[in-house]
């Protein structure tokens, strides 16, 4: 395997090669928009035979998920050498081979709070695509209080029961599994009596309903659960201890909206809509602003480094991630209200499709709400970075 | 200088038009014409003629009721209030403004056929992306007994149903503006499917023959006529959106004092006090503005650009803010499409760029004031 | 009197008359700062003889304080007339011929509170600047919590004895009289004990200290009380209640400081310093930055008249003030800002000197501080006006 | 893209010049320096260079310690903190990279006394009110064996007491950089009173007469040389004010913990927690920027504008958020002459414009970037 090269200059030039040899061209156009991605599942319809070799010769290589351990199919690779993995992947314009929920966000907290049992069960159908897994924890109502879980999961003996309803699940209606956030303690204060439970969507009792959204059809869906059995052995981590499993993910969920909101890994930057429309903007208002959007887009990118230099090297992030998602999310709505004022008129038409301006930027307003309120990273960061009293 | 409160009739004014639209078209009128793909409801334009707002500029001896600027502004805020898509803008503000500029039968017919609801007017000057009249290209050329037009414009706000046309054309020594029947041969009208749901045509012109009466005012010199009609304009849409902002920040107060989480209404959070606190400070800046525009275009018509740019800049940073704010503070209900504070955001986009953004304003104030 | 004319459009042609015949050429300058006004007093040294003829004739037809009762001095003008005297005034650039918080806040306070013996002892001086007053609110450590008030008057029998220290006594050490918040029930609720007294700056145990500011010499000054008898008759209102009249005067105060603070009674606008440099801004962050500040002036600016004629049509301006207060000092900053940018490096260079760019910068600063924080302000709005919990 | 985090050494070098300054140079020692209006404190800068830092990039055959600009920087973050008035950045930074893309011995020489602390250098460049090398008017004309140089530079940094100056003069065919001593005749020099207390000059130059081996780099090419050394100055200043920033949240938050009033610690307050938070997330922003300043001027001193412009566009911006929010989070104390934040402040405006404002160098960003 290519992570066996010793040395990571070698392990480079290696990479290098085996990605020029494998990536198919049609992988190659950059694509990082999650209509173009792989998110595998047991009903994935491949958009091409060229989608479909990437993906398998990337599992072949452990690079669906380079940094999770060999025994799971996960490439080992410390940072520096994921570094250059995504050196590389980015000097060649090769799209990722697979994204998902389960490589972002349940595979992390297995791999943390996981039993042995767990690990070997769910993470390797991760690494190769064949589950697709969603997450269940807003629900109506609750908003910002995320702890407010009311789905119930009465202890029926070797068995939960499970009713209530989620909100804003993306892609539940593609997923096969579900990691949700249930109450298994009626009694106890709100946040001691909360499980993270895994629960196959096609258990009898689970349906899900989309959600249309002002930008149009969207990813979201509400889930519902009604009398749904769920083996014990299927709760992560302690019973009634499940917030600490949310946390966890919580954190890790504001990396990866951040990431994906600032537009580094994707989407319109200023310069090059103006390049593609072969003009300057000369009009003071637009021009300022557009200025320092572009400056704190770069300072933001620099940013996303450092922090992740830091979690390589030891430092953990923690809770200054909300200073990520905070920012980021801030940061493309302020591009996307500039981007909008520099298109004009010419952006006022839409016919719902998803790949253009307005859905972009109505989309954009979302970035400071989902996965924490711009106001609860300003509060994490202003009581748990600061120390600030209340 | 004028007062800057609102008279009396200005009050029973906007009372009586808010009784009329929250009976007649609240916000879900809006979202069942975008179900159904509408921009144009006659029964409704018939009944808003009825109330004599179709005739709100046209003088009496036309038949209207002509109540001046400051009372077509406070329709237009009642309008915009709950997101009113109607003629009102192009067709009595626009249209009957540039009307009155000329004298002769031709326009005090056309003028009391405005103010009866009989005709529709749609301005047709954007060529670009960006609100630039001078700028425009269209082509009338002279030819026999008349002119034959040639060109193409976007963002005909009503256009596409409108069954008159004042289209501005680039001729010999200037600008020249022409008063055309929607149907000539010639013209071509696509609707646009804008993101507010508000009707807009992009409008081709094939050889288009114009007669020397479509001539609206003098040839070569459209702005006399022109100019005081966008001025109008801008300051109705102004006060559409003064409308808007002030509609979505009460939503937001709404719903910042029922709404609970973590046990107490989030109304009182200090952190959302203050924002909201602030952006009740600038929605009552920009009321100043717009009540100063109507005083000032009713004043003196021609010396109230400053008045007028102020107060659409103003209203547009405004609306831009309030319904930012408004999406943020009710959190996700705000983004579904069940929701009716999407429809908010989407008109501000729109009228944030119709008939000149905040930077062009601001340009405009900059000549004004020498910065 | 000019103010026996019936009609208000006669009103203002004799007044324009009697203008162009009694102010004095040399004040009509325009000068709006506070050093070049006459602020009255019994230390007051006239500037030039235009200066006390202008106030000798301006007393002489009431136009000190022209909206003030009759009996006590005033003009007795009713709104549109009060607008006809400044539109007349500003016609000729004329200063105004006394400014003091006597006319600014204790009138106004004496009118609505006062006794008619104190109206009658209290109100004519102040007309005619013969005793010049300061407030004595703010306490050391208090900040905005202004009804902390801990500077103490015991009850003596026939007097208070007062010990205590007062802090932003503005012109305390040129002012006669004082007038002052002072606890007077130790056990009472914070808003419950609390005093209204007007203090002889002349009796034995009252001194003054100067305080220095980042903007160099200020008018501030720190004022001892040390065993100060004062007698019970200077008591205004009820005795404990003097809360009310406080939080009256503070909205006057408030609206004083933002007409002042948005520089349109005078200061430097934008585009005055571009026409005296005869330049144009080119550069597209600063020219942006400038015009949104025009802009926003000139909105704040007709919302301070709008809300004037509220007032004069008899609809209270109240907790609203709080808004202009908040909004004039925060344009106030940004203007300064941008001037002391504009300026460049020329504007680095600063000798101490009050009247000069620098200078105003650094003041413009505790804007937001003084009468009330701007934090304090949005308060005031969010539950007052806007009727928000907590 | 090189490591973002500080190294080792580096954090050893903060700390170590962190104990140094706090010893020698506290605020309180600025406040000293004022009122007794000094400008240049010799014996403080004798053990700056005792400590290596005049010589920080000077190399190592002329003496110097040649630690790199990332190094240059974290001693100028550190000088920004306490707000210390030292020829650190015209001298050690500027004079030194100007000094290094020349060869001879002249010029190491030169070197090695500035790793010594024998001789202090100041940038003579602005004429106007706006930093621009390039509107540079002072002239220098050929004459004889030499040149005269006759014009005026203002706001020079350092310039009242600098041994030598490094003066910008147009020549005939582009502009030129000279190398001259201070107190050569014709040179008149008036020290500036600077808000903040820095040392800057207006100097005069009447007749002064330059030798050939005063020209630093070529003839007609003065960027060559000049254009690095602006560069290393830029983000060495850039991060003197992100110290600045950070010592002035630092005491920010500090006082919204200490500071009771209506009977809690205003650090409590929701509305001040999220502008303090907001600050911090600008200030992490800005750190990142110098960072990597510091690493792509050590990785590739010619390519590294657009590093070093963000650098100085975001350290102006945060500096100067973090000293508007500490005025007014510390209220009415923070106004006063006896507390010190009144100093960041002043300091903040006099650096936002030196070496070019936010406006300048989001135009260089402009032009890298396309925009």
């Amino acid at each position: 395997m290519l992570i066996d090269q010793q040395d990571t200059e070698a392990f480079r030039l290696e990479l290098r090669q085996w990605l020029a040899a494998n990536c198919p061209a049609e992988m190659r156009d950059g694509a990082r928009d999650e209509t173009a991605a792989c998110w595998g599942g047991r009903s994935w319809q491949f958009s091409s035979e060229a989608q479909k070799t990437w993906l398998e010769r990337m599992i072949g290589q452990g690079l669906t998920t380079p940094t999770w351990p060999r025994e799971y199919g996960g490439g080992g690779l410390e940072r520096a050498r994921e570094k250059v993995f995504f050196e590389e992947m980015a000097a060649i314009g090769a799209r990722l081979p697979l994204v998902s929920f389960g490589i972002w966000m349940l595979g992390p907290a297995l791999l943390k709070f996981g039993t042995d049992e767990q690990k070997r069960t769910y993470l390797p159908p991760i690494v190769r695509g064949e589950i697709r897994w969603c997450q269940g924890y807003s629900e109506p109502g609750a908003g910002s209080d995320l702890a407010s879980v009311a789905t119930r999961a009465e202890d029926r003996g070797d068995h939960y029961l499970v009713n209530g309803q989620k909100i804003w699940t993306s892609y539940a209606d593609k997923a096969d599994w579900i990691f949700a956030l249930v109450r298994t303690d009626q009694e106890a204060p709100k946040h001691k009596g909360i499980s993270f439970l895994l629960i196959d969507m096609q258990t009898k009792g689970v349906s899900t309903r989309p959600i249309r959204l002002i930008s149009g059809a969207s990813v979201f869906c509400e889930t519902f659960f009604d009398d749904v059995e769920v083996p014990k052995a299927n709760v992560v981590g302690v019973v009634n201890q499940g917030w600490d499993i949310a946390k966890y993910l919580l954190t890790h969920e504001r990396e990866m909206i951040s990431a994906g909101a600032a537009g580094l890994t994707g989407g319109r930057s200023i310069a090059q809509v103006l390049a593609s429309q072969d003009s300057r903007l000369t009009d003071a208002t637009l021009r300022a602003r557009a200025l320092e959007c572009e400056i704190d887009g770069l300072a933001f990118g620099l940013t996303l480094e450092r922090y992740k230099d830091q979690a390589a090297a030891g430092q953990a992030v923690g809770d200054a991630s909300a200073m990520l998602k905070y920012m980021g999310c801030e940061l493309n709505q302020r591009r996307h209200e500039l981007l909008m004022g520099m298109a004009g008129m010419a952006a006022l038409e839409w016919d719902g499709d998803h790949d253009s301006l307005p859905a972009d930027w109505l989309r954009s307003r979302a970035n400071s709400i989902e996965g924490g309120t711009s106001e609860v990273m300003l509060g994490i960061i202003a009581k748990r970075v600061l120390g600030l009293p209340g | 200088m004028a007062n800057l409160i609102e008279t009396e009739e200005e009050r029973m004014l906007a009372g009586a038009a808010r009784r009329f639209l929250d009976d007649l078209a609240p916000v879900s009128h809006l979202r069942q014409m975008r179900d159904r793909m509408q921009t144009h409801d006659p029964d409704l334009w018939y009944q808003m003629s009825a109330m004599g707002w179709a005739g709100v500029l046209v003088p009496e001896q036309a038949g209207g009721d002509d109540m001046g600027f400051s009372a077509a502004m406070v329709i237009a805020h009642e309008l915009g209030k709950t997101l009113v898509i109607s003629p009102f803008l192009s067709t009595s503000v626009i249209a009957a403004t540039a009307l009155r500029q000329v004298s002769g039968s031709q326009a005090t017919e056309a003028l009391a056929s405005i103010a009866s609801g009989g005709i529709t007017y749609a301005l047709a000057i954007d060529e670009g992306a960006k609100f630039a009249p001078e700028a425009s290209q269209l082509r009338a050329r002279r030819d026999g007994n008349g002119y034959v037009l040639d060109g193409q414009k976007t963002f005909v706000v009503d256009g596409s149903f409108a069954d008159r046309l004042l289209v501005l054309a680039r001729t010999d020594n200037g600008q020249t503006l022409f008063d055309l029947d929607a149907e000539r041969p010639g013209i071509r009208r696509d609707r646009m499917k804008t993101i507010d749901s508000r009707d807009a045509a992009t409008i081709r012109f094939d050889g288009v023959r114009a007669d020397f009466d479509n001539v609206l005012g003098h040839f070569d010199d459209a702005m006399t006529v022109l100019a005081p009609a966008i001025r109008a304009g801008q300051a109705a849409l102004a006060a559409e959106m003064s409308g808007l902002a002030a509609a979505a920040f009460g939503m937001t107060v709404g719903y910042l004092k029922e709404r609970r989480q973590f046990g107490v209404a989030i109304g009182s959070f200090q952190a959302l006090q203050h924002r909201a606190a602030i952006l009740w400070s600038e929605l009552e800046l920009t009321a100043s503005a717009i009540l100063n525009a109507g005083r000032m275009l009713d004043q003196d018509l021609d010396n109230a650009q400053l008045a007028v740019s102020l107060a659409k800049a103003r209203a547009t940073a405004t609306a831009k803010l309030a319904v930012a704010e408004a999406v943020q503070m009710h959190g996700g209900i705000g983004m579904t499409d069940a929701f009716d504070i999407g429809f908010y955001m989407k008109r501000a986009r729109v009228s944030a760029e119709w008939l000149g953004d905040y930077s062009y304003h601001a340009e405009q104030i900059a000549q004004l004031r020498g910065i």
